[in-house]
C-alpha cells in the first residue's frame, strides 16, 4: 500500500509525460501523493460497503427483537417455548410454539434422513466416478434442482406427490410430515451434494493416486481416504443442508397440512415455524400480540439457522486443523 | 487434470462390494436428476396448454379465473431487478474489498460472519424484517421497493460469494504483473483483475436474480399482492408476483379447481423463467471465457 | 556403488513400441525399453519430454488420466499388462510407486503404513505392526518415528514424509518400484538420505527413477535412459551415457547446453 | 379512483363480480383485491393498509381497542348473509350430522366415520386459519366456543378447502354456501339442508351475516362502491356469487 | 559475451544486511549484495533457498504476501526503498519484473504492451503505439507479432508469451529488470531466444535472473550469486565462481551434489 506521505524517485530515462531527465525538470504529474490519496479513498469506500453485510444483519437481529420482545410482557419465555397449544387468535389466546418447533425439528431430521445419503452419494458420484463427460452434464442439473422456485416444489408436491403419497400408503391424507420431508429433501440436496462435492474436489489427487498405488480398489480409496479427508466439508454441507431445511417455507406451507400438534407418527401433519409465520402473519394486526408473537417465533426460528450456521463454521475449521 | 476412475475393472469379493457401492452412487445421482426432470416434465406437460400468446400479454380477467398474468410477469421481473440494482453494487463491492484488500482481521472476520449467517437466514425471516424495517420503520409501505430491499439483501450474500469466488480465480500472477508495472491496486483491480472475474460476477449475478425472481416467503408481506388492476407504475405500487400468484391461486383461491391450468401455466412460466436465466448465466460464462482464448 | 553390464540381469519389465496419447497429443512414440531385475534404472529428459508419462504407463497409473489411450505392450511376468482384462488392483500391488511431492494420507503414521495391508485384506494386528516396522525400518525411518507411531503423518518433514511414503510403498511388498523424482521437492540432507536409500533397496527391488538431476541419475543408476520429445533417445550403462552419449541431443543435454 | 380491498375469502367471490361490474360502470376506478381471510381484512382497516376490510364475523372487542389506540374507528357494513356448512368426499355415505356430532368430531373425540353411520374410515379433519371468520362463527356456533383440535388440517381459504375435500376421502370441513359446488357433498346440519331459504328462516343453525369494515364512515369512491353492494343489483350480483342477498 | 570485472561499473543497486521473515520463518538472513549497472548478474541456488524472496524484495513486490517483513536496507538512487514512505508504485516503474511463468493479461498483444504506459497516465495514442512498437522490437518479438497486435495474448505459444512479458515491462523504461526464472517453463529453442535476448538487454538494462540452470547462469551473467538455505553462500565473478568456487557448499551445489 502506498504511503501518503511518499516520496518520489526520478527516473533517468526519457519518456514522454516522465520528468526530462537532460534537464532535469520535473515533468511528472503522477506525484506519488495523489494516487495515494485515491488508493485511500477506494479502499475505504469499498470498506464501507462491505460493512452493510453487518448492517443488513444487524438491522434484521434488531428488528426480529424489537417486535418479538414484547411478546414476553404477555407470555413468559417458558410458556411461549414450551407450551403445548398455539391459539393465537382465542379468548384467552395461547401462545405456546413447542409443537411449531417439534414440526420444524421432525420435518427437518426425516428430510436429512433422505437429503444427506442421496446428496453425499451424488457428490461422490459425480466427484469421483462418473466419467468427466457425464459429470458435466449432471452437475448442472443438480444446479438447476437448487435453482427451482420453493413454491414450484411445494406447489408440486402438494398436487402430485401428496395425493400419490395418500394412494400408496394408503393414508388419510397426504399432506403431512413425511410428504414435506421428501419435498424438503429436494430442496436441500443440491446443497449438500454440491458443497460435498467441492470438499472431495479439494482432496489433493496425490491422495488417490497414492492409495490406488498401493493396491486400494477405488471404492476403498473413497472410503477410507477421499471421503475421510473431505470429511470437513462434507459435515459443513450436512448442517448447512438442513439449516436450509429448517429455514424453507413455502414447502412446508403448502404440504405440511398446517396442524400445529406435536407430530406422533410421520405421516401426521404438522404446522413449522416458517409456515406459521408466512400463514398468519397475513392476519395479524400490526403490533399487537399476535403479530408480536409471530416476530418472537422468528427469532426462534433465526436462533436455530445461527446455532446451524455456527455449527457449519466450527466443523469446517475443527476437520481442517486435524486434516 | 480431469481424474476419473471409470476405466477400472475388478475381480473377487472386493470388486463386488464396489459394484454395489458404485450402482447405489449411480441410483442416487440418477434419482436426484430424475426428480428434476419429474418436475419440470410435469409442470410442462400440464401447464403447456394453458400457454398462449393471450396468456402473456393480458391482464387477468373474471375473477383471475381467466385471461393472462403479464402483471405477475412485470412485477416478478420488476422485483427481481430491484434486487439485484441493490445488491450488485453492495456485493461486488464488498467482495472486492474482501478478496483484494482485507483477508484477516477483526473487522473483516465479523463481515465474514455476517455474511455467512445472512446466507443461512431463512426466507421468512426476511419477510418479517423486510415488514418491520422496510415496510413500517422507513414507511415504505407494501411496496414494489421494499419487496425489491428485501429481495436485494437477501441476494446479498449469494453475489459476495459468487464475485469473492470469481476474484480468487483471477491468478495472482495477473496481480503481480500489473503491479510491477507501476500501476497502483485501484488500477490493478479495476483493468485487470475485475475484468478477468467478470464472468464469474456476472454468472453469480444473474443466478442470484433468478433466485430472487423465484422467491416468494419474502415478498408475501413486503410487496406482493393477490390481485390489482394495474400494472406497477410507480415504486411505491403493490405488485402481483408469479411465485405469490402460483401460492394464492394453488390454496387461496375462490375456484382452485377450475383455475388448475392457470396454476401450470404459471408455474411453467416462471420456471421457464427461472430456468432461463440460468441459462443465460452459464452461456455469457462461456461466452466470456472464451472471448479472450484463442 | 556397484554398476553391472545390464545382461547380467534377468528383464523383469519390459516395454514394446509404446505409445502414450493424450487425446490427440502423443505424448510418448513406440518406446521400447527392458528394466534390469534388482538394477536402478534412471529416466533422464528436459520438462515435458514424457518421463513421468512413461513411468505412469509402467503401473497403468494413465488409467486415471481422462483422455489417455496407449498403443504397444508392456510386459510383465508374462503378460501384457496394458490389456484390459488385467486386474490393475492386484498389479499395482507388484508395481509400486513413489512420487514427486511426499503425499503421505492425512492420518497417524503408522495407519499410514498400514493402510496397503489392510485394503489388501491382512486383518492380523501382529502382522500388521510387525510388517509396517519392518518396513519403517527399510525406509530408514523407524529411529524418528518410532515414538510418535500414532502422531499424524503430516507432522513430519518433508524428507520424513517422503521416506514414510517409500515405506508405505514397500509395505505391500512390491517387486518393481517407480519413483517420480522422489527428492526434487527435498532439501539437500533429505536428498542424501533417499538416495543412499535407493542403493540399499535396490538389493531387494528393482527401482526405476525419474530425475531432472543429471548429478543424481549417475550417483544412484545401473542404467539410464535419455527421453526427448516423447521419444526414448539413447538408453545404456550409466557411466558410459554420462562419459560418452552417442547421440548429439543426449550430449547437448546432459552438458547443460538445454533443459 | 383506487380502491383497495382485502380480507374474507367467503366475501371474496362476492367482491369480484361486484367489483367487476363496478370498473366496467365506472371505468376510471382500478380496484385491488386479496383474500387471506376475516382476520386481514379487519387487520388492513386498523393498519389502514386497505380501504376496505371483507370480513365474514364481526369484529372483535380486541380488535377495535387495538384499533381505537391507533385512531381508527372501524365502521361495519352487513352487505349479505351466509351459511356454513360442513362438506365431505363425494363417495362419503354420510349425509346429515347432528350439531354435537360436529362438535364432538372437531374436538377430536370423535374420529371414525363409523361413529356417524359411516364406513370404517379415519376422519381427516379440515380446518380453517384462525384468520377466517368462518372459523370463528364455527367455533361459536358449532363449539361452542371450545377449541378445535391441534390435530386438524389447516387451510387457508375457502377454496382451499373444497379442493382438499375433493381430492381426501375421510374428509370433513366447512365451507361457506357461495363456494359448494359437485366436487364435496354438503352434509345436513340437524337433518336441515343449508340453503339462502333455510337461514333466512332461521332454521339452518349455522348461518350469520358477511361484513364490510371501513375506517370512519365511508366517503367518495369507497361509499359509492358499498352503495352499489347494497343497490338492487349489487344484492343480484350477491345471489349470482353464490351468497344470500340481504332482501 | 563480454565478462568485465564487476568494479569498472557503477553500483546502481545495494542491499545492506537484507533480512526478510515469513510471519516467525527468516526466509533470507542479512544479505549485502551490489548490483552493477548495466550488467547480469545471476541468482544461483537450491529450490527454496530464498532466491525469489530476495528478488521480490528489490521491488517490494513481497508487499503482497501477508505476513512479510523485512529488515536492513535496499538502495537505490540514494534511498532506502524499503522505507514506509516509499511511493511503490513508482518504484515498479523502475525496477520492472519477469515472472516465472509467462503470465500475460487475458488482452489483447497490444494492450499487454501498452499496460504500463496507459496505467502511467500517458494517453497519447501515437506515443503510445510508438513505445509499444520498440518494446516488441527490444523484445524481439515484434516481427512475428507486428500482423496480429489486436489477437489476445493467451494465443501466443509459450516462448512467445515471456517475450511479450519482457516487452511489456520494458515499454515503461525500467532501469532494471528482474527475472525470475524467465525461461524454466520453455522448450530449449525458446530458451535460447530468452538467454539472448538477456545479452542484448544487458546494453540498456541492469538484469537480475534467478536460474535453477547453472549453465544458463555461466552463459548470460556476468557476476554469480550462490544462495543457500536463506544465506548468500558466494558472489564473485561468473566464471571464477563457477571455475574456482570459495565455498564448500558453493562447490558441492555447482558439482550436481545436491539440489
Ligand atoms: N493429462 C494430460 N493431458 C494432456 N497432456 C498431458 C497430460 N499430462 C502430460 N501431458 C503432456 O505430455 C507431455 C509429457 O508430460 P510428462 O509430465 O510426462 O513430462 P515429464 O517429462 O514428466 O516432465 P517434468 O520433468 O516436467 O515432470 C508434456 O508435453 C505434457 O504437456
Ligand atoms: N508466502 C510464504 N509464506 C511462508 N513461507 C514462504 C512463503 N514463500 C516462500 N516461503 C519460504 O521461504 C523460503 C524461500 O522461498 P523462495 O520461494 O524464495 O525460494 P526459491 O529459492 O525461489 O525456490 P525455488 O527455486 O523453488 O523457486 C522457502 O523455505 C519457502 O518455503
Ligand atoms: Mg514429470
Ligand atoms: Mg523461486
Ligand atoms: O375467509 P373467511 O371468510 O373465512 O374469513
Amino acid at each position: 500500500m502506498t504511503h501518503p506521505e511518499a516520496t518520489e524517485i526520478t527516473p533517468k530515462v526519457d519518456l514522454p509525460g516522465w520528468p526530462d531527465t537532460k534537464t532535469g525538470q520535473k515533468k511528472d504529474t503522477l506525484t506519488g501523493r495523489r494516487t495515494a490519496i485515491g488508493e485511500w479513498l477506494a479502499e475505504s469506500s469499498l470498506f464501507t460497503i462491505s460493512l452493510i453485510s453487518i448492517l443488513a444483519l444487524g438491522l434484521i437481529m434488531l428488528f426480529l427483537l424489537m417486535e418479538g420482545a414484547p411478546t414476553f410482557s404477555f407470555v413468559s419465555i417458558r410458556d411461549f417455548v414450551l407450551g403445548h397449544f398455539w391459539y393465537p387468535t382465542d379468548e384467552p389466546p395461547d401462545f405456546g410454539i413447542l409443537p411449531l418447533i417439534l414440526g420444524s425439528v421432525s420435518v427437518t431430521l426425516i428430510s436429512s434422513l433422505i437429503a444427506v445419503p442421496s446428496g453425499v452419494m451424488t457428490a461422490i458420484y459425480l466427484s469421483e466416478i462418473a466419467p468427466p463427460k457425464v459429470a458435466e452434464v449432471l452437475k448442472p442439473a443438480i444446479e438447476l434442482l437448487a435453482s427451482l422456485p420453493s413454491v414450484v416444489i411445494g406447489f408440486f408436491g402438494m398436487v402430485a406427490v401428496a395425493p400419490l403419497m395418500q394412494e400408496v400408503f394408503d393414508i388419510p391424507t397426504g399432506l403431512n410430515l413425511f410428504t414435506a420431508s421428501i419435498m424438503l429433501a429436494f430442496m436441500s440436496i443440491p446443497t449438500i451434494c454440491t458443497i460435498s462435492e467441492d470438499a472431495l474436489r479439494s482432496v489433493p489427487i496425490t491422495y488417490r493416486e497414492a492409495s490406488l498405488a498401493l493396491g486400494a480398489t477405488p471404492f476403498e480409496t473413497i472410503s477410507k481416504v477421499t471421503v475421510p479427508a473431505a470429511l470437513s466439508g462434507i459435515t459443513t454441507a450436512i448442517i448447512l443442508g438442513m439449516s436450509r431445511a429448517i429455514g424453507e417455507t413455502m414447502v412446508v406451507l403448502m404440504i405440511a397440512g398446517g396442524a400445529a400438534m406435536m407430530p406422533e407418527s410421520i405421516f401426521d401433519p404438522i404446522r413449522p415455524m416458517p409456515a406459521s409465520i408466512a400463514a398468519e402473519m397475513g392476519e395479524a394486526p400490526f403490533r399487537g400480540d399476535h403479530y408480536h408473537a409471530l416476530f418472537a417465533t422468528g427469532i426462534t426460528l433465526f436462533l436455530f439457522t445461527i446455532l446451524f450456521n455456527v455449527l457449519a463454521m466450527s466443523a469446517s475449521r475443527r476437520f481442517r486443523l486435524k486434516g | 487434470m480431469t481424474f476419473s476412475i471409470s476405466k477400472h475393472i475388478l475381480s473377487g469379493r472386493r470388486g463386488t462390494a464396489q459394484k454395489i457401492w458404485f450402482t447405489l452412487f449411480r441410483l442416487a445421482a440418477g434419482i436426484n436428476v430424475l426428480a428434476l426432470f419429474a418436475v419440470i416434465a410435469f409442470i410442462i406437460s400440464k401447464g403447456f396448454s394453458a400457454i398462449s400468446w393471450e396468456f402473456l400479454s393480458e391482464m387477468p380477467r373474471n375473477s383471475m379465473t381467466e385471461g393472462g398474468i403479464l402483471p405477475c410477469i412485470l412485477g416478478t421481473v420488476c422485483l427481481a431487478l430491484g434486487a439485484l440494482a441493490v445488491a450488485f453494487p453492495v456485493g461486488v463491492g464488498t467482495a472486492i474489498y474482501l478478496n483484494e484488500y482485507a483477508s484477516q482481521g477483526k473487522m473483516v472476520g465479523l463481515i465474514r460472519f455476517a455474511i455467512s449467517n445472512l446466507a443461512g437466514v431463512p426466507s421468512v425471516v426476511f419477510g418479517l424484517f423486510g415488514l418491520a424495517f422496510f415496510c413500517t420503520v422507513l414507511n415504505l409501505g407494501v411496496s414494489l421497493v421494499s419487496g425489491a430491499l428485501t429481495l436485494g439483501v437477501m441476494s446479498l450474500p449469494v453475489i459476495i460469494g459468487a464475485s469473492e469466488e470469481a476474484l480468487k480465480a483471477v491468478p495472482n500472477t495477473y496481480r503481480e504483473a500489473s503491479l510491477g508495472l507501476g500501476a497502483s491496486k485501484w488500477q490493478t483491480i479495476c483493468r485487470v483483475v475485475v475484468p478477468s472475474a467478470l464472468p464469474g460476477i456476472l454468472t453469480g449475478s444473474i443466478l442470484a436474480l433468478g433466485r430472487a425472481a423465484g422467491e416468494t416467503a419474502p415478498i408475501m408481506f413486503t410487496g406482493a399482492v393477490f390481485f390489482t388492476p394495474d400494472l406497477p407504475s410507480s415504486v411505491f405500487d403493490e405488485v402481483m408476483a408469479l411465485p405469490y400468484h402460483i401460492y394464492v391461486l394453488a390454496t387461496a383461491g375462490t375456484h382452485i379447481g377450475e383455475t388448475r391450468h392457470l396454476q401450470y401455466g404459471t408455474a411453467l412460466v416462471l420456471i421457464a423463467l427461472v430456468l432461463g436465466m440460468n441459462l443465460f448465466a452459464i452461456v455469457i460464462r462461456s461466452r466470456l471465457r472464451n472471448r479472450n482464448r484463442v | 556403488m556397484t554398476k553391472n553390464a545390464e545382461n547380467t540381469h534377468d528383464t523383469i519389465l519390459q516395454t514394446r513400441d509404446l505409445s502414450l496419447f493424450y487425446g490427440d497429443f502423443q505424448a510418448l512414440h513406440e518406446i521400447s525399453l527392458p528394466f534390469a531385475e534388482r538394477q536402478v534404472t534412471a529416466l533422464i529428459g528436459p520438462s515435458g519430454c514424457g518421463k513421468s508419462s512413461f513411468l505412469r504407463c509402467l503401473n497403468r497409473m494413465n488409467d486415471l488420466t481422462a483422455g489417455t489411450r496407449s498403443e504397444g505392450e508392456v510386459v510383465f511376468e508374462g503378460k501384457n499388462i496394458l490389456e484390459k482384462k488385467i486386474d490393475v488392483v492386484s498389479l499395482r500391488r507388484h508395481i509400486g510407486m513413489v512420487f514427486q511431492k511426499p503425499n503421505p494420507f492425512p492420518k497417524s503414521i503408522y495407519d499410514n503404513v498400514a493402510y496397503g495391508l489392510v485394503v489388501n485384506g491382512i486383518k492380523n494386528r501382529s502382522v500388521v505392526a510387525a510388517r509396517v516396522e519392518k518396513s519403517l525400518k527399510q525406509a530408514a525411518l523407524w529411529e524418528e518415528v518410532k515414538d510418535r507411531l500414532n502422531k499424524p503423518a503430516l507432522g513430519l518433514s518433508g524428507g520424513q514424509q517422503q521416506r514414510l511414503c517409500i515405506a508405505r510403498a514397500l509395505a505391500v511388498e512390491p517387486e518393481i518400484l517407480l519413483m517420480d523424482e522422489p527428492a526434487s521437492a527435498l532439501d539437500p540432507i533429505a536428498t542424501q538420505k533417499i538416495e543412499e536409500l535407493v542403493l540399499e533397496l535396490k538389493e531387494r527391488y528393482t527401482i526405476i527413477i525419474v530425475t531432472h538431476n543429471m548429478q543424481q541419475a549417475a550417483r544412484v543408476s545401473d542404467t539410464t535412459a535419455f527421453f526427448y520429445m516423447g521419444k526414448l533417445v539413447e538408453v545404456g550403462d550409466t557411466n558410459t551415457l554420462f562419459t560418452n552419449p552417442v547421440k548429439k541431443e543426449t550430449e547437448d543435454y546432459i552438458t547443460g547446453r538445454f533443459g | 379512483g383506487r380502491l383497495v380491498i382485502k380480507g374474507s375469502t367467503t366475501v371474496l367471490p362476492i367482491t369480484q363480480k361486484i367489483s367487476e361490474a363496478y370498473m366496467a360502470a365506472n371505468p376510471e376506478v382500478k380496484i385491488s383485491l386479496s383474500g387471506g381471510g376475516s382476520g386481514n381484512g379487519i387487520k388492513a382497516v386498523i393498519d389502514q393498509t386497505s380501504d376496505i376490510g371483507n370480513s365474514s364475523r364481526f369484529i372483535k372487542g380486541k380488535e377495535v381497542k387495538l384499533a381505537v389506540e391507533k385512531g381508527v374507528l372501524p365502521v361495519p357494513h352487513r352487505i349479505a348473509l351466509d351459511c356454513i356448512v360442513p362438506v365431505a368426499h363425494p363417495g362419503n355415505p354420510v349425509t346429515n350430522l347432528t350439531l354435537d356430532q360436529l362438535k364432538q368430531i372437531y374436538l377430536g373425540k370423535i374420529t371414525n366415520w363409523k361413529e356417524v353411520g359411516g364406513s370404517d374410515m379415519k376422519i381427516v379433519v379440515i380446518s380453517r386459519d384462525s384468520s377466517s371468520g368462518t372459523f370463528d362463527a364455527w367455533k361459536s356456533l358449532v363449539m361452542k366456543k371450545e377449541r378445535v383440535t391441534p390435530r386438524a388440517l389447516t387451510q387457508p381459504s375457502n377454496g382451499g378447502l373444497v379442493t382438499q375435500v375433493a381430492t381426501t376421502k375421510g374428509a370433513i370441513a366447512y365451507i361457506a354456501l357461495g363456494y359448494l359446488n359437485d366436487e364435496v357433498k354438503a352434509l345436513d346440519v340437524n337433518g336441515v339442508k343449508g340453503s339462502a331459504e333455510t337461514t333466512l328462516n332461521g332454521r339452518y343453525p349455522i348461518s350469520r351475516p358477511l361484513f364490510m369494515f371501513t375506517n370512519g364512515w365511508p366517503k367518495g369512491e369507497t361509499l359509492s362502491f358499498i352503495n352499489f353492494i347494497l343497490s338492487q343489483k349489487g344484492q343480484g350480483l350477491v345471489e349470482e356469487a353464490g351468497s344470500i342477498p340481504l332482501y
